[in-house]
This record gives structure tokens, C-alpha cells and sequence, in this order.
């Protein structure tokens, strides 16, 4: 047993950083909230590092690696708010050979899903099976999504529409699972990042002549802010190892939890300049949201954790 | 403890009932939320008719223009009102609950005559000039100066989260008019009139995505002495004696929608499933128990009005409700789930500018020291 | 409408707690920490000053008083963390004529009832109707209490001990919300008690060469004390003057959660200091306990309340 | 990342459950929790049992007389003993925990052949003398005084929550040997033998009505030189080493142990129906999430203890860890309603106890202050 990341991992995770720095900094965040559209540029160069088909063995196009590997590639995504289907289109590699796919969860009510008119391919999840769907079999209607980042679409599927579809020869349990799991990934960046924001705004903003970070008020807000991030950390790492369904589900509760929490301080923190559309906490809080209902939401995760309890 | 109502006051309450039954269908529809000349106009014709009916400036006293009524009807109003769905005080907000309660408390009667009724009429709008980006909680700090020079004070700076700053006649602003004094000492306050020259208003868009606050940029703007509320330097005092007054009862219509809400977050559980979920109806019950208990404190606090120290009991209300608020549209987004993503849905928008509520007037942070070092006697920071 | 307490009231409320100051300080309530019994003479000198008749009509005997005046007096009563069958007691007046009455719950498991054995008579509550009983008929057997304060018994009764018992002509809704309300209001009390206990420490004590009452950390924790023990007493205060069942879930819920986590935070604040048994904050904190189970506890309260929304 | 056991560690579980199932029955009856000298005798019992076996100091390096084990060996070590439901630490708990790795780290050479091989045989039992009546919180204000008399300090003061005090041969104390030196300054660490003339020990009831503690009393103690660790006046630098390596794994038994109390309120709550309820089941799931990220915490702790700044992902750990522990007796409380109120059920004990976890050993408030200090790197108040 250690813990720790190996040197590959940390080298891994530094060169997905340098990666997001680089191609998706604060000046493409902000004009990609104004523009809409999925930078496929973007996605083909990310395509090209491997942040979808890394799991795959390198016989079939992928770098061979695992869960942990992919963890901490979507934890930077996360910290750089990347936008677009990510966990969808590295759940569909090796299964389905489109470059950018969605999901639909017909088990959730009201239907609704991510990313539709972006996407060349629909990956279906029901409580059973896995199929494919072309994302203009839903009849999509674009529906204003809170997250100016990710577009959202009211969708239509009776139980006629699900069963014409494609079955894919997969399991829908560890889809759900490892979905599940890299939305965690993503939500820990979430959590980090905005960590990160509230401590540097409170060393360098003054009030009452002092850095507000002086203030305990504000210290211990960041302080449990820490303690959410790396409880959901490590919970979100050993559940990557393990592959275990309880650990997944602690993983994706404690993250969401963190990100909500976490991005919702970091507002408090920054005050009034942090209430501005210019100011980017705001889409850190409004990408938690949407995460935390994807895959399994904190009702399911606590169920599924009950039920584990001296089963 | 007497919750009841006289005959007086229930009479009171049907007049006021079908009064607003007869006038609410004569509206006008209600403008664009972004056509800011378009509210001003309803807002105040709104106000005027209230005034021509004798219900504006409900409990200002009579001297002023006011009806002079006690607490009862005055909560009855802003209940009424509410159930009604009657308009918003909207535009008028800081000309009736604080720059007009200012003017009535520390003006002079000329000023007093001068500012007043035009308020009460909806015939003039103020927006408030207090905040700065420097001076955020620390509101003491504000660098925004003034310079006399013979009858007139020449003002540059810039103030931040102003709303209704488009469409107003007046700026309540509060100034620095010595650079020398510490903290609270050296402020001003200023009756500015929007249309001087020098005065620049562009725009805030919030996280909300609505453009509800404006920054207003001062630039050798020219205001009488004339316009000074008490004497030079003592501004702080002077705003302060409505900053307290002012967290009583501004929110009491809002703590009636907030519980019209709540019925509306059940009923909405109660037709998708959620309701099922015993998580979700104590989590309701809970928001039920707190909105109820916050009713209670503001009739405690009415009640308590004319006892001197007015509006103590305002930073512990503000400091629960502020967060029953963002309790109850996030209550909100669970009973939806994820139709809570969508922007179209009116919880969500009132979902994010609920989260302002813990930061505007003073942050939670803020009241608790308040209610800390005020209330209850500890000892300040260092 | 005025919500001030009347000059009569304010009167009774200062009689109250000076009377309580007097035959019960200090001393005397560590002396009943370990003297275990029931101060008779004491229970002598409430019911002599009205304590428990004060509601029945003045033919009665009683003082003519209503639910707020009563409120006010147990308000001061929790303040005191007078110990003893007090609501039961009160709620007893002019329906039976023991001097000390305790109350057996039978809707709630396990089945443990308070103060039995100082008992004379007991009122029986189950869904419908209210009963009296001798203490004997339960076969009581001595639990030890967390409260050192309140004495505790394992009851047994079936529903054939039940029957046998006579049927008091009142409505056992009316009683149950009237204990329910006492209740709360021994809870504000303690809530306001706790609260004056912090306070007073936080100015006294010293550490780091300042009174922790200048740190914002123990000055934010007083101040959320003080909101939860305004918020409840404002609801306990409307809840006897409309005697709405509603307005005392409501007012059961808020004081409930002011008593337990006013408790809670004073403990907090006294740090080690309050952590001894020779402190007096476990006694409140106990007591607290004990009462938030009584009868309605916050699940009850919530459902309450939850069933009322848009009937 | 690797959570994986090899072979060997493997191998090392193994043994290490075969030694559990034969030597735990041989084990006498567990002593009344008030008899001390009973409980000394069987806690050091055992402790000379794990120390015959191999086991005693576990992840102490082997120069000093420890197992010299890796992290996973340690955690194996800690997992299987309560799992197999093995005595705890008990009376060892200074010697092994603070006051042994204190020595190891700053002792000289003669003083660690003194004093190590005693603790790991179970031979002498350590108490800690660092609180004081004055000094919760502010450990640095500590009144107890040390007075040079040639190879002699003369101590007088009094001490405050030392456990074990009754039972202990040894105290690991911290005395002011310079009264005019500020704060942390000034502090010197002795090992002060419990039978000294002038100590007197005196127990302390708790609110859980249990004397787990002592106030000691010091006066005019006479404690050799040759007794001190470090220099005169390095006694804080001394003990914080140890401080804070103390609060990675000093708990890693003890989520172990509420791992199974969380399973046995789950049981408990299906035997009496409260597991119907969502918003229980809920709410022993939540916590299961947080104790099994807790144990993955210590984890993560121990991999990176070689890699220096020990224990600072204690003060992380500590904070949730301690809010934790109260909300599953809280859970447990309201899984058992009315029962809960019993001081018979072992839960109410535990609840009771588990109040002092947010205050002892630095305070939550403290502990978020360390971590937002020296973690995050703000700024320290004035």
C-alpha cells in the first residue's frame, strides 16, 4: 500500500494542467460563456492527448491506463471548468467511434440532457442497458440552462423511442459507476479551484485596514472549505482504486458536497465583487449544480450507502 | 401579547382589501424586467395611486405627509399588499424605506417639504450612493470626496452596486469630506441630483444575469450646501439612524412572498413524487417553522418599535432570514431536481439573486459582530 | 395587534424568576443533582404561588391566567432548570387533585416515563383519549437518566392495563399541544439561559491575552445563539396566544433546536472549563434532551408543519 | 496510487490475526473503568504481550527499540487489533503516542535507553502535563514555573486534564523556566517521576460523570536537569514535533471502531423500525461517507508521512474527525428516541465523551485557525 501518487501519476496530472493552462485559460473560459458552441478545436486536440481513449489498450488506439489516471486528468478539468460532454465521450470510448458523445438518463424526470446539438452520438442509460442513439431521435428542444457553459435540452423518449434503439454490449452498472466517478473527479477540481480563488482574494482584499484573510470569519470559512476538498480528495482517489460501488459512491457524495459547498464559501468570500457576471465564481457554483445531479445525486448516494450498512 | 385585531384595524384591512381588488385590475401590464424607463413609470403610478387612496408613507408620521398608522396596520398593508399581488415598491424602494425615513428624521423642514411629498406622490426617484469597490463591509472606508467650495461641494469618486441609478431624480451619497478623520468620521451626507453634470451610470450584470445594480461615476460633480443632511462630517450618524430602522420591516412583504412560495415548492412536490420523500417534507416543514417564526419577529419587532433602540432585532432577523431565503430556493431546486438546471424556471433566477442576501446591507459576517458587540456586549476585535 | 408583554405580564414573569431565584439558586440545584428527590417543600411553594392552577378560573382556585402567562412562567422555570413534573403537573390542574402528576405516553417507544416515582397520580395519553392511573400500575422500574435531574422509568403497559383505566373527560389533542408548548417554553429558558451563560464567560475568560469574546470565531457562535433563542421565543410567545397547533409545532421545533444547540455552543465556548461535572452547562444541555423528546419531537413538529403547507 | 496489500503486508495480516485469535482469549476479564490501578496492570499487561510478539511500536524506528513497519503495516496493525476487538492503548497511551515519540526525536542517546524501553515493554506508564487551569486553548500562557537550583528545577504550579495521573510513574511536563520571555518562548519539557515529594494528584468528574482525568498538583518539585529534554527554553519547539505528528493516526483505531458502531446503528435501526425512515437511513449513509473517506484520509496521512511536514493533514482530520464522532451519537441518539435518554446504553456514554473531542487537544476554532494559517497561508490576526 502507498497512497501517494506515483511519478508517471504526478506527471500525468502536471501535463493535463499545463494543457488547460495553455489551450483553455481565463480569456477562452470567458469567450467561450459568450459563445455557445463547443470549441471543436479544442476537443480534437484533447481527443489527441488521450483524455477519452487513455483507458483503452494501446492496441486499440488508448494509453493503457486507469481509473486513477483518469481521475486526475478530470480533476484539472474541472479546476479549468472545461466545458462540453466530457465523461460521456470518454464513457463511449471503445464503444462507440464518434468524437463527441452525450448521455440521456431516461431514468430521471423531468428528461433532460447535456450537450445534445454538440454531439454526433447519444449514449441511452436506462436501469438495464446501455444503447445508442442519434441525438435527433429525442427531438430535442433547446431549454436555457442555468450554467451559461452547459447547453441543456428538454427531451422526448417513451419507452417506444428506447426500445427501436441500437443495445450496446456493455454494462450499465459500471458505466453508471465510473460516470459517476469522473463527475466526482470533476466536482473536486470544482472544489480545489474555488478553494484556491477564496484564499487568494482573502490575502490580497482589504477591509477595516487588514487583509479580510486575517479575520477568523473568514479564515475558518476557508479552513472547512480545505477540509472539504481533501476529504473529498482521497475519497475520490481510493474509490478510482478500488472500483467499488460504496466507494463511488461516497466519492461522488462527499465532491459534490465540496464543489456546492466550496463554491458557494468562495462567493461569500469574495463579497460583492464576486456577485458580477464578470466575476467567475459564479460559474463555478452553477457547474457544481449541474454536476451534482448527474449519474447519481446525494439522495442516491446516501441510499446506496445506507443499504451497505450490515447488509 | 395581544396577536389579535381590533375592529379598528380589521376594518381597516377589508377597506385596504377592496380598495386593491378595485385598483389592481386598472393596472397597466406589468413592464419588461429590463425596460428601465418602463418601470419607473409603473412603479410610480403605482405609488401614486396609493398616495391619492392615503395609503403612502403608511406609518411615516403625519407631519411628514405619512398616514401616521401604528405597527397592526402597518403590517397589515404590507401583508395585504402581498396577498394581493400588488406591484413592488420597486423604484420607490429608497425614497420610502430609507432616504425619505432619513429626511423625516435628520432634515431640516424646508428639506423636509422639499423632498417629501414628491416621494410620497411617485413623482421622484432616489437611489442610494454608498457603497464603493474599496469599501464594501468596511463602508467606513468609502473614498468617494467631497470639496466645499463656497456654497457647494464638488464630489468625484465612484459608487458601486446601485440600483435603480438610471431612472432616478436624487442619490442619497455619502461622502468623505475629511480625508484626515478615521473611519467613521469626515462623512457626508449628500442629496445629489442624477442629471448634474459629471455623473456617469453604466450598468452592472450580476451572476444573476440581470443588470438590477448600476456603478455611478462621479466626476467633479457640483452639489449645494443646501443639499447636506445635518451637519458636515456627521453623515455616518446620520445614516445610521435609518440603516438600523430600515432592516424592521423592508423584508416583511418578502417574507409573505417567501411563505406563498413555500406552498408553491409543495405543491409542486406534492404533483411530481417528491412529496413521498419524508427528506423533503421536513426539510419544507422546517422552512415553514422558520418563515412563520420570521413573521413573528417582525410583528416582535413593530411591536417593539417605539421602545427606543429601533431595529436591534433587525441584524438577527436579517442574519435568519438572509439564509431561509437561499434555504428555501434551494429547497426549491431539490423538489425540481434536475429541472432545477433550467434558467426559465422563475425559482432559479430567484434561486441566484437570493445569493446576494447573505452579502448585501452587510455580509452575515458583518451582522453576527453587530448582534455580537451591539446586543449582546462582547468585547470588539482589536 | 400589540406584541409587547403587558405591564401584568412583565410583573409575573420578574415574580417568577424572582421567586425562582430565591428557593432555587445555585446552590440548591447542585444540591438536587445529588439529593436525587423531589423538594416538596418547594413543589409547595409553586403550586401555593399558582404555578400549576393558575390557568383554572378563579372559583377554582386558579388565577384566571391564560397560555401566555403560563408560558412565561416556564420560560423562567427553564431558566432555573427547576427539575420535577412540571407541565404534567400544570396540565393536571382541575382534572385531578394529586399535588405532584407525572405523564405516561404511550404512543412513543420505548416506553419510559419521568419523575414516576415522585408521582401521586398519572395522566395516561395515547392517540385518543387522556387517563389517569397510580404510578403502581405500571410496575416501574428505575432507568438511570442521562439528566441526573430527571428521574426515569421503564414502564410496562399493554393495552390491557390500559383499558382498565378511567377516561378523563378532555381532549387529549388539546392537552398534548398545551405540553407540547410548556415545553418549548421550558426550552426557551434554556436556550436564553445558555446564551447569558456564554456570553458571560466569553467577556471573563482570558487566552491569548484578550477575552476569547473579542476572537469573531466565539462571538459568531454567540451570535447565532442569540438568533436561535429570539426566533424561538418569538414563536413560543404566538403560539400561546393563538394556541394553533401549527404555531406550536412550530414554536416546539424552533425552541427544541435553540435549547439543544444553545447548549451545545455554551459548551463549546467554556471549553474545558465546561466539561466537569462541578459546571453547570451538561445540566442544561441534558435537560435539553431530555425535553426534545416530549411530547412531539422534530419529526413530529416537521410533518406537522409539512402537512399544513397548501392544505 | 495504491491501496493494494502486497504479499508481505499480506503475510504480515495474517500472522498478525493468527497471534490475535490465540493470545485474546488468554487474556483476563477487563477491569471496572474506575479500578486505575487494575486498569494499569491490565493495559501494560497486554502492552508486554504485543511487545513479546514483535508488535510493540509498531512504526517506531528499530534503533530505538520499534518494529521500524512501513505505513501499511502500521495501518494493518491498527485495523486488525480493533477489528479483533483487542484491548486498546489505554495507560500506554502517552508513553506511546506523545511522550515516547518526543523522546525518540529529541532525546539524547542515554535518555532514550532510559525511558523507551520501559514504554514498549509496558513497564511504565507516562502521563502529560501540558494543560493548565489558565492555559486551555493558549497552551503558550502556561503558568507552571521551573526554578534552577544548580542540577535541580524546583517546579510549582498545577496541571489540568491529565489522565492516567493516578497510575503513572512518569509525566512528560512543560514548565516556564523564563517568566519574562513572551508566549512560546521560554518553555522547557521535563520528565518529572509521579512519585516526586510535592505531587499531589486530584480526580476530575466529567460531564459524563466518569473520572478519565486529573488535576495535578506541583509543589516545589524537585525535577533533575539530566530529566530535560532539548534545551532550557526549547520545550514548544520540543513538543510540537510530536504534537503534531500525533493527530495523523492516534484516531485511526477509533474510526475503526465507529465504523462498527455505525453498522451497529444500522442494526439497531432495523430492529426498531427507525430504518423505515429516509431520513435516517439517510443520515447513516452520509456518515458511513464520511468515515470511510476519513480511514482513506489517515491513509493518504501515513503514505506521505516520510515525505516531511508530518501531520499536517492532522489538524484536517481532527476537525472533521471530531465533528464526526458527535454526529454519529447524535445519529445513534435518534435512532434509539426516547431510549437515548438511558445512561445505562453504552451509546450515551459515548455521546457524552465524544463532546470533548471539539474542544480537547486545540479547539475546532483553534484547529481551523492552524489550518487556515499554516495550511492556506493567511495572514495571522492581530
Amino acid at each position: 500500500m502507498d497512497f501517494r501518487l506515483t511519478e508517471e501519476q504526478q506527471a500525468l496530472r502536471a501535463g493535463a494542467r499545463e494543457l488547460l493552462a495553455g489551450r483553455f485559460g481565463r480569456e477562452r473560459l470567458r469567450a467561450a460563456v459568450e459563445a455557445k458552441d463547443l470549441d471543436r478545436g479544442l476537443w480534437a486536440e484533447l481527443a489527441g492527448a488521450g483524455m477519452f481513449s487513455m483507458r483503452l489498450a494501446e492496441p486499440e488506439g488508448g494509453a493503457g491506463l486507469g481509473l486513477p489516471e483518469a481521475v486526475l486528468v478530470f480533476e484539472e478539468a474541472g479546476r479549468a471548468l472545461l466545458p462540453g460532454p466530457l465523461v460521456a465521450t470518454h464513457l463511449a470510448a471503445g464503444l462507440l467511434d464518434e468524437a463527441v458523445v452525450a448521455v440521456v438518463d431516461t431514468t430521471r424526470r423531468p428528461l433532460l440532457a447535456e450537450h445534445l446539438a454538440d454531439a454526433q452520438a447519444v449514449l441511452v442509460l436506462d436501469g438495464k442497458r446501455v444503447r445508442r442513439a442519434d441525438p435527433a431521435a429525442f427531438d430535442p428542444v433547446p431549454e436555457p440552462c442555468l450554467d451559461p457553459l452547459t447547453p441543456l435540452y428538454r427531451v422526448r423518449g417513451g419507452p417506444h423511442t428506447m426500445e427501436s434503439l441500437a443495445v450496446l454490449d456493455t454494462d450499465v452498472r459500471t458505466l453508471r459507476r465510473q460516470g459517476a466517478l469522473l463527475t466526482a473527479a470533476l466536482q473536486l477540481g470544482i472544489a480545489l479551484r474555488t478553494l484556491e480563488s477564496a484564499v487568494a482574494h482573502a490575502r490580497e482584499r482589504e477591509q477595516f485596514g487588514r487583509p479580510i484573510g486575517s479575520f477568523q470569519a473568514v479564515k475558518h470559512l476557508c479552513a472547512d472549505m480545505l477540509g472539504r476538498a481533501e476529504v473529498a480528495r482521497v475519497a475520490v482517489y481510493a474509490a478510482s482504486v478500488t472500483g467499488d460501488a460504496v466507494d463511488t459512491a461516497t466519492a461522488k457524495l462527499l465532491a459534490d458536497e465540496a464543489a456546492v459547498r466550496n463554491a458557494r464559501d468562495c462567493l461569500q468570500v469574495h463579497g460583492g465583487t464576486g456577485f458580477t457576471w464578470e466575476a467567475d465564481v459564479h460559474l463555478f457554483l452553477k457547474r457544481a449544480w449541474v454536476h451534482a445531479t448527474q449519474y447519481a445525486d446525494a439522495a442516491a448516494n446516501e441510499e446506496t450507502l445506507a443499504a451497505a450498512l450490515r447488509r | 401579547m395581544d396577536l389579535s385585531r381590533t375592529p379598528a384595524e380589521e376594518a381597516f384591512r377589508a377597506e385596504l382589501r377592496r380598495w386593491l381588488a378595485h385598483v389592481l385590475p386598472q393596472l397597466p401590464p406589468a413592464p419588461d424586467p429590463g425596460d428601465w424607463p418602463g418601470r419607473r413609470a409603473y412603479d410610480c403610478a403605482w405609488q401614486r395611486m396609493l398616495h391619492d387612496a392615503g395609503y403612502a408613507g403608511i406609518h411615516w408620521p403625519k407631519e411628514v405627509g405619512g398616514r401616521g398608522a401604528g405597527p397592526a396596520e402597518h403590517l397589515i398593508h404590507l401583508e395585504e399588499t402581498e396577498k394581493a399581488g400588488a406591484p413592488y415598491v420597486g423604484a420607490n424602494f429608497v425614497g420610502l424605506l430609507h432616504a425619505g425615513p432619513t429626511i423625516a428624521a435628520e432634515g431640516t423642514a424646508e428639506q423636509r417639504r422639499r423632498w417629501l411629498p414628491p416621494i410620497l406622490r411617485g413623482e421622484q426617484v432616489w437611489c442610494q450612493g454608498f457603497s464603493e469597490p474599496q469599501a464594501g463591509s468596511d463602508l467606513a472606508s468609502l473614498r468617494t470626496r467631497a470639496v466645499r467650495e463656497g456654497d457647494t461641494y464638488v464630489v468625484t469618486g465612484s459608487k458601486l452596486w446601485t440600483s435603480h441609478a438610471e431612472v432616478a431624480d436624487w442619490c442619497e451619497l455619502l461622502v468623505r469630506t475629511d480625508p484626515e478623520a478615521p473611519g467613521h468620521r469626515g462623512i457626508t451626507w449628500l442629496a445629489m441630483p442624477m442629471d448634474a453634470p459629471g455623473v456617469t451610470v453604466r450598468p452592472l450584470r450580476t451572476l444573476a444575469g440581470s443588470t438590477e445594480f448600476a456603478q455611478v461615476f462621479l466626476d467633479e460633480v457640483r452639489v449645494p450646501v443646501a443639499n447636506r443632511l445635518g451637519a458636515e462630517n456627521d453623515g455616518w450618524r446620520v445614516t445610521m439612524v435609518t440603516l438600523s430602522f430600515e432592516r424592521g420591516t423592508a423584508f416583511a412583504g418578502e417574507v409573505v412572498a417567501c411563505r406563498r412560495t413555500l406552498g408553491e415548492v409543495a405543491a409542486q412536490a406534492r404533483s411530481n413524487g417528491a412529496w413521498d420523500d419524508p427528506v423533503v417534507r421536513r426539510r419544507l416543514g422546517r422552512l415553514a417553522a422558520e418563515f412563520s417564526a420570521l413573521w413573528s419577529l417582525i410583528a416582535w419587532n413593530v411591536s417593539h418599535a417605539g421602545d427606543g433602540s429601533p431595529g436591534l432585532g433587525g441584524s438577527v432577523f436579517k442574519l435568519r432570514y438572509s439564509h431561509a431565503r437561499q434555504e428555501l430556493f434551494d429547497a426549491a431546486a431539490e423538489v425540481l431536481g434536475r429541472g432545477s438546471l433550467s434558467a426559465a424556471h422563475r425559482w432559479t433566477h430567484e434561486r441566484l439573486s437570493s445569493l446576494s442576501y447573505t452579502i448585501a446591507a452587510g455580509t452575515s459576517q458583518i451582522q453576527r459582530n453587530i448582534v455580537a458587540e451591539r446586543l449582546l456586549g462582547l468585547p470588539k476585535g482589536p
